[in-house]
């Protein structure tokens, strides 16, 4: 990276590699945590680009869901002389950006993957989406109190994700009296009758699910058919807007009585940023969704790692190790000693109006209420 | 016993769904002996073809009418695709090696998949049942759901349309021949090019019926739809035995209930291995399959 | 494995059944080294089974076969091969994709190469290169090497055949119809080679063949079969005279 | 050695030599690869096209040699780049231990997976194999056995040599991948001209015949097939080299599908038709999706768009394209040797 | 209806790149058994191919009169013609009686009396598979499609080849016995076969016909050495 000090601006720029599925599974995410970063990249620095005199210059790259693609894309922005690489909603992928990135001294900001490997990984590693087990922190408060006795069923994909779920169930409600069933089925299961016989057999009181994609409608399906929801409450985390409609209708009556909860919705807190992000994606004509806020998140980061560490990686990783913003959604918290972000979210109800569904807030919980215990500290 | 019950009516169900998916290829396999790659990518385009159905007649009410006309056109979509595939893509390549028309059905399989999710995207799509399908109906005492009752008897009457035709036509045996020798059949004066479109054709329709009711099935689509079956549907050839319609039928159920028995008594997902081993234990102790005969002649 | 040279080909109560059909039944045959058999029997009679039983490429239901010594029975066809046990077939049987002259080179290489022979590169001096060559002037296809064997007359391909068993040195040749939809020019010229690769080699033959004529001026003797047994086993005029070769196989002579 | 084989050598060695010093050229390609030839990112799209071509040799052995139709080879791709991978990432065995785990798991698979495929033949080895490979994608997926699931499994780069880590050391991770596609393509071409070679061949053309004329014909496939499937894992090594880990997509169907069409593309039975297809399709892979996203694409209208936002679109008709106008693929255009005759 | 039944002039025939026949003249009189004989390679069986449509032609190929050249094969043979093919090209994977029913055409009657009278076998063996028959068994079953319809001309690719002696003098009285009710234009290499057989002799050599005979030219050794014999061995192409 060579600096050129004739340029108009004073200082070095910063260059940025977002790395997006453009095309592919996750391309609707790939443009929302693009709409979320440039607004935040515009609010916080006035519509200007630059932070302290370093004009920040994004490269976008699509990595087409290919952790091959998005390797060489990788290289491709190390190779410019990119000092942070920032996205991707596919864990595959960004596991092996994240990598590509410590193994060069860059900075790597995660997107919306859902993947637990960001959290201690490297210094320099970090993620935005407050994403598991910290989401699952809410579960206990969801449940509510006196839990002694009681069982907890969970339906989840057989794979890397759900995997890590299930785990993450049994450890943080083990210890307050909860019994908790897990089911791992296949991600390609299209028939839960057998599975509901088990669950029928458990009577638990909670049933949740992170099941995402293929069959989750089916899955929600059969436990409304199968009288499953009658006895027990059922809970599940929302993400994209176009889900809410068939999650609502899957579940029948017993969508009323479910708990949903989600780490932003567009207005969730009004707050400057909200509102920013707000009037940005209307001018853009763009419709929100969950991960515009993590979009925000990253954008956030990247001003604030650029204000204190100027184009010295180390010193921008610093800055960020323990440092805490306001984002659309609340205040986003990053512990120092594992790089773990979390973010506020909320438990809300699915209700239809003319035809439309929409949540109504039931409460609130801040990141510090829902800060994960240290589990994979760095190694300094 | 509600529980034996009720696993060996969803075993027989998505047994029945595998016999739909397989007994194209089987009959299109098994007659013209063209493994057609371009099967799965069918039914994915008949299965958005019924949702886009379901779509345009106001899905948000669905009802019992609007989806069986869904699946009918849907059904018909895919003898359309067949027709114009087999006249556009096949014909010209008939007196070339076999292999040459399997990899144009690969490549086509190719073509549609990507064209429908560049079309409609990689998400999936939710096809809204009525009530009357979702609602269940108690077998000796077994509640079972009846969207799988249908799919069962779609595909006992599928079964027996098929043998019907291969029984009670000639255009079974023209096929069976012109694949051997087209030259041949031709020199006895029979156009074969009618028999050929008539056999791909059938093939379509069946994926066509086999795509809209896994859209039933799943009650959701995506451009994967298609593609997650192959795989069972081509352990259910090799079980059954390679162009054996009985030898589907019987693979698929069996498949179908070993499946599910599995799933619950074993561990979910157990099912998919144990077909796979199946599979490679058919090839090793009876390698032309449960009805397949024994070697082709020299 | 041991004979790779003239020995008793031997068969002890040969027998194979399929779809209840009795295809070759109870067939005990003695053939000394170097003997030239005949094989006829009407179409049907269980003469290309018979082969087939001896080359393994269909397998025994019961009885044995032996090649000198050594019982083949229940050995696989390239291994009987390998004995020096070469065949043509009925509908000719060939590498249709590649050239005349690579059909029979691969038999020229296949014979006698140990193993790890396998592993040496193909150069364009190789003596199995000049066995090849050869073998197909042998035959008159000399001029036909590079064509591609699908691109044969039917007659052509009868030829090649024969160029393979020659390229294979073998002291066990079966020949099954080698005649057939040859010219009947060609048949003299055919009939003159066998015989002189008989006599040059020494090597057994056993040849089923339609053509009376051609058998009867080769075989030192001729087996008949008919139904899957074999009927006689005798001098070519002695089966000739024969009442029962006469009604059931030679019929009204043209 | 006569004049064309000293023709032929020599622009072997040339193309080699200018090959082995791509990193140090500095142009650009008009957008074919991203900035100057030798920046790390066109270096790394180049190691994946050199790898990948490798693997193409590789299948090309058993595919369009020995004309088995193996719709599983990235079975083995996966057991070498997963063996090498999961001995890095779960033991401290070291890089030269786990080179040698990938080569036995992919040699081990070859044999016996083959072993058990070759008793059917034709389309029936084809689904055989495919079924054989969706159990290890499946179990792969399934993050069972520690494979890392669809996260995939980085290999800890400190457990690698310190030359293949960091953007600065893309060109050593280049020269890895050409000469994984050199040590292929030699031993392909030395054993496809060996007599075992032409064994193969024949027997692509009739089992039986070769058969009888003393060849054991199920060891000479098993050969073929565990020899291709060796290779394989050697490419399923370099493949994880490159991209730092092993990815689950390295065990799907559409890999073992994509090799059918780029070994067809290029030309079935030729060693560098197969290299060429697979390079075509892999630079093409990589490098659609920018023009894709590129503004001046964005505004086409969507029958230009799609078809160009969605790579297998365009694959799928180049590919049915050359089946029906240039069924010898682009090696075809160049050589007569494979033309099919009818019988 | 006209004198000769199938006249051919001019025909060029190609497969992929060789040029294999060039320029074939002849008729084929109606009523009578035109015999073709030529080296092996010379292009007879390619020649009844033409005929049929089943390789690439050129030239003017009339059948009573009406212009065939252009149609395709099973037009051809719905024509009324019926071709017995040179190597006996059943289909194995059906049985014996399948392989017959392909061949019954419409509107004509099925003649599986003299079928079976001439092969018995055929009838005995209807439910075997034809890939397991016998080498002449199969032959029968060729000739047996060729025969099962009353067509006016029979094209018949070596009859008798690959046939035990006393069954090639039936399918020889056979054809003796059809020579009334069709016109036979048909390659044989057995010359006594052909002798009973024939009443016009057409002799090809490299893709040609080089001379058309009366019968009795079969009788004449010198002739019919010149035709067949020594010389080049190695076939046009
Ligand atoms: N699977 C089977 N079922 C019933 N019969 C069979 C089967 N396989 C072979 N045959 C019969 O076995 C007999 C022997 O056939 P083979 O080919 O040995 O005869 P051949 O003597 O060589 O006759 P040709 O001279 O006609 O070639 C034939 O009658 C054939 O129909
Ligand atoms: N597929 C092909 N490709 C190229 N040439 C071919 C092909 N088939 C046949 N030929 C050539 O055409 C010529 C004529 O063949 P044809 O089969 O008509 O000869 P024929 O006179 O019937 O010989 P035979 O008496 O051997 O049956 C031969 O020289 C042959 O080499
Ligand atoms: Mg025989
Ligand atoms: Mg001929």
């Amino acid at each position: 990276s060579g600096s050129s000090d004739d340029d108009s601006s004073s200082k070095d720029p910063v260059k940025v590699g977002i790395i997006v599925s453009e095309t592919g599974v996750f391309s609707t995410q790939a443009k929302d945590f693009q709409n979320g970063f440039n607004a935040a990249i515009e609010h916080l620095t006035d519509g200007t680009g630059e932070v302290d005199g370093h004009k920040i210059e994004v490269m976008v790259g699509d990595d087409t869901g290919d952790a091959a693609v998005g390797t060489a894309k990788a290289k491709e922005f190390l190779g410019q002389g990119a000092t942070i690489l920032a996205g991707t909603t596919d864990s595959a992928v960004a596991v092996a950006v994240a990598e590509q990135a410590v193994q060069n001294n860059a900075m790597f900001i995660g997107g919306t993957a859902g993947t637990t490997a960001f959290v201690g990984m490297d210094k320099k590693v970090f993620g935005t989406a407050g994403s598991s087990p910290a989401g699952q922190m809410i579960v206990p408060k969801i449940l509510g109190d006196d839990l002694k006795g009681k069982t907890l069923v969970t339906v989840d994909q057989d794979y890397a994700f759900g995997q890590t779920m299930a785990k993450a169930y049994k450890a943080q409600l083990e210890p307050l009296g909860v019994k908790v069933v897990s089911y791992l089925l296949p991600v390609s299961t299209s028939d839960f009758t057998p599975t509901m016989l088990k669950v029928e057999k458990d009577a638990p009181d909670f049933i949740t699910t992170t099941w995402a994609g293929k069959g989750y409608n089916q899955l929600l399906g059969s436990l409304d058919s199968q009288g499953l929801l009658d006895d027990a409450t059922f809970f599940k985390p929302l993400l994209l807007k176009s889900d809410w409609a068939p999650v609502g209708e899957a579940l029948g009556d017993s969508v009323d009585n479910s708990t949903f909860y989600l780490s932003y919705f567009a207005g969730a807190t009004g707050n400057e940023a909200d509102e920013a992000l707000q009037a940005y994606s209307k001018a853009n004509d763009h419709a929100i969704e969950y991960d515009d806020a993590v979009g925000w998140h990253a954008g956030a980061m990247v001003v604030r790692a650029i204000q204190e560490g100027g184009t010295d990686t180390e010193a921008m990783a610093e800055a960020l190790q323990g440092h805490s913003f306001e984002g659309p959604a609340g205040e986003v918290i990053i512990r120092a000693e594992d790089n773990q972000v979390t973010v506020p979210q909320f438990t809300v109800r699915l209700v239809e109006k003319d035809g439309e569904w929409g949540v109504e807030i039931l409460d609130e919980f801040t990141a510090k209420e829902l800060e994960p215990p240290v589990v994979n500290a760095l190694k300094q | 016993m509600d529980t034996v019950l009720v696993l060996a009516f969803t075993g027989l169900g998505i047994g029945s769904l595998y016999f739909l998916l397989s007994s194209g290829l089987s009959l299109v396999f098994g007659l013209m002996n063209v493994l057609s790659l371009a099967h799965a990518a069918f039914l994915t385009v008949c299965a958005y073809a019924s949702w886009l159905v379901v779509r345009e007649t106001n899905g948000e009410d669905p009802t019992l009418g609007r989806l069986l006309l869904a699946i009918v056109l849907a059904t018909l979509v895919g003898g359309l695709i067949a027709l114009v595939t087999e006249l556009v893509l096949l014909r010209p390549l008939y007196s070339r090696d076999h292999f040459d028309i399997v990899l144009v059905t690969l490549g086509l399989g190719f073509v549609l998949t990507a064209l429908i999710s560049g079309i409609w995207g990689h998400e999936e799509r939710i096809i809204p049942l009525p009530d009357s399908l979702t609602s269940t109906t108690s077998i000796f005492g077994a509640p079972i759901t009846n969207d799988r009752l249908m799919i069962i008897a779609v595909a006992v009457a599928v079964f027996l349309a098929i043998m019907l035709f291969l029984r009670h036509t000639r255009h079974g045996l023209i096929v069976r021949a012109g694949v051997e020798n087209r030259d041949m059949v031709r020199a006895l004066g029979i156009d074969v090019r009618h028999s050929f479109t008539l056999v791909f054709v059938l093939g379509g329709l069946l994926a066509g019926a086999g795509g809209a009711l896994s859209g039933v099935y799943l009650r959701a689509i995506s451009p994967a739809t298609g593609e997650a079956f192959l795989i069972f549907a081509f352990i259910v050839l090799i079980i059954g035995g390679l162009g054996s319609v009985p030898g589907a039928f019987v693979a698929a159920l069996g498949i179908g209930l070993i499946q599910q028995f599995a799933n619950y008594y074993i561990n979910g997902g157990a099912g998919d291995l144990l077909a796979v081993m199946l599979m490679a234990l058919t090839v090793l102790v009876r390698p032309q399959g449960l009805f397949g005969r024994e070697g082709r002649a020299v | 494995m041991t004979p790779r040279e003239p020995s008793v080909l031997r068969t002890e109560g040969l027998t194979f059944r399929a779809g209840g059909a009795k295809i070759v039944e109870d067939v005990s045959l003695t053939v000394p080294p170097g003997e030239f058999l005949g094989i006829i029997g009407p179409n049907g009679a269980g003469k290309t089974t018979l082969l087939n039983l001896l080359t393994g490429t269909v397998r025994t239901t019961a009885g044995t076969v032996w090649l000198g010594d050594t019982d083949v029975t229940r050995m696989a066809p390239h291994r009987r091969a390998r004995l020096g046990l070469a065949r043509t077939f009925q509908t000719s049987y060939l590498l249709l994709g590649l050239t005349v002259l690579e059909n029979v080179r691969l038999m020229a290489q296949t014979r006698g190469v140990r193993r790890m022979g396998l592993l040496r590169t193909l150069t364009s001096t190789d003596e199995t290169l000049d066995a090849a060559h050869a073998a197909l002037e042998r035959v008159g296809l000399g001029g036909a090497a590079t064509l591609q064997a699908g691109a044969l007359s039917h007659g052509d391909r009868r030829k090649l055949e024969l160029a393979i068993v020659v390229a294979a040195e073998a002291p066990f040749v079966l020949l099954d119809e080698p005649m057939a939809g040859v010219n009947s020019e060609d048949v003299h010229d055919l009939t003159e080679l066998i015989r002189r690769l008989h006599v040059d080699t020494g090597a057994t033959f056993l040849m089923v063949e339609h053509h009376l004529d051609v058998v009867l001026g080769l075989a030192d003797r001729v087996a008949v079969m008919h139904k899957g047994e074999l009927l006689a086993v005798d001098l070519p005029d002695r089966v000739t005279a024969d009442e029962r070769v006469q009604t059931a196989y030679v019929g009204e002579l043209l | 050695m006569s004049r064309h084989t000293m023709v032929r050598v020599g622009g072997v060695a040339v193309l080699l030599v200018v090959l082995a010093c791509v990193p140090f050229f500095s142009f650009t390609t008009g957008g074919f690869l991203p900035y100057e030839i030798n920046s790390p990112g066109s270096l790394q799209v180049l190691a994946l096209v050199l790898v990948t071509a490798a693997l193409a040799v590789s299948f090309d052995i058993v595919f369009g040699y020995t004309g088995l139709n193996s719709f599983g080879h990235a079975l083995f791709f996966t057991l070498g780049g997963y063996g090498f991978a999961m001995t890095l990432a779960h033991t401290e065995l070291g890089f030269g231990a786990a080179i040698g785990i990938g080569l036995v798991a992919s040699a081990v698979g070859g044999v016996l997976v083959n072993g058990v495929a070759l008793r059917v033949a034709g389309l029936s080895f084809a689904m055989v194999t495919l079924a054989f490979a969706e159990v290890v994608a499946i179990g792969i997926g399934r993050n069972y056995w520690g494979t890392g699931g669809e996260e995939g499994l980085t290999v800890p780069y400190r457990s690698m040599p310190e030359q293949l880590v960091g953007v600065v050391n893309t060109r050593n991770i280049y020269w890895v991948a050409l000469a994984t596609l050199v040590l292929v393509v030699a031993v392909a071409l030395w054993a496809t001209s060996t007599r075992l070679g032409r064994i193969w061949q024949a027997i692509r053309e009739n089992e039986l015949r070769v058969n009888v004329m003393g060849v054991n014909t199920y060891l000479a496939k098993l050969v073929s097939a565990s020899l291709s499937a060796f290779l394989a894992g050697i490419c399923g090594i370099a493949y994880v080299i490159v991209l730092g880990g092993g990815v689950p997509h390295m065990a799907g169907l559409m890999m073992s599908l994509s090799l059918i069409v780029m070994v067809v593309i290029g030309g079935r039975g030729r060693i560098w038709g197969a290299a060429l297809g697979a390079a075509v399709y892999v630079l093409l892979e990589q490098r659609l999706p920018e023009l894709a996203s590129s503004e001046g694409v964005k505004n086409l209208p969507e029958v230009v768009r799609i078809p160009l936002s969605e790579p297998q679109l365009l694959f799928g008709v180049v590919f049915i394209a050359l089946i029906f106008f240039l069924p010898g693929g682009i090696a075809g255009l160049f050589s007569q040797r494979r033309t099919p005759v009818g019988s | 209806m006209t004198e000769h039944l199938l006249e051919l002039s001019d025909v060029h025939a190609s497969i992929g790149v060789s040029h294999i026949l060039q320029g074939v003249s002849f008729d084929v009189p109606a009523g009578d058994v035109t015999v073709i004989i030529g080296r092996n390679g010379v292009g007879k069986t390619t020649t009844l191919r033409a005929v049929l449509g089943l390789v690439e032609r050129t030239g003017e190929i009339r059948y009573d009169g009406r212009r065939i050249d252009a149609m395709e094969t099973s037009r051809i043979v719905r024509e009324g013609i019926a071709y017995v093919p040179e190597d006996r090209d059943v289909f194995a994977d059906l049985t014996v009686a399948e392989n017959l029913a392909l061949a019954e055409r419409k509107g004509r009657p099925h003649r599986y009396d003299l079928v079976h009278d001439l092969f018995p076998e055929l009838e005995s063996r209807a439910k075997q598979r034809a890939g397991t028959l016998s080498g002449g068994q199969q032959q029968m079953v060729s000739l047996a499609r060729g025969l099962l319809n009353e067509s006016p001309l029979l094209l018949i690719d070596e009859p008798t080849k690959g046939l035990a002696p006393k069954v090639v003098s039936e399918v020889v009285k056979a054809l003796e016995l059809i020579k009334g009710t069709a016109t036979v234009l048909m390659v044989e290499q057995n010359i006594a076969a052909a002798r009973r057989l024939a009443d016009h002799v057409v002799i090809m050599a490299e893709g040609r016909v080089v001379a058309q005979h009366p019968a009795a030219v079969l009788h004449d050794e010198a002739t019919i050495r010149e035709a067949l014999g020594v010389g080049t061995t190695q076939g046009g192409h």
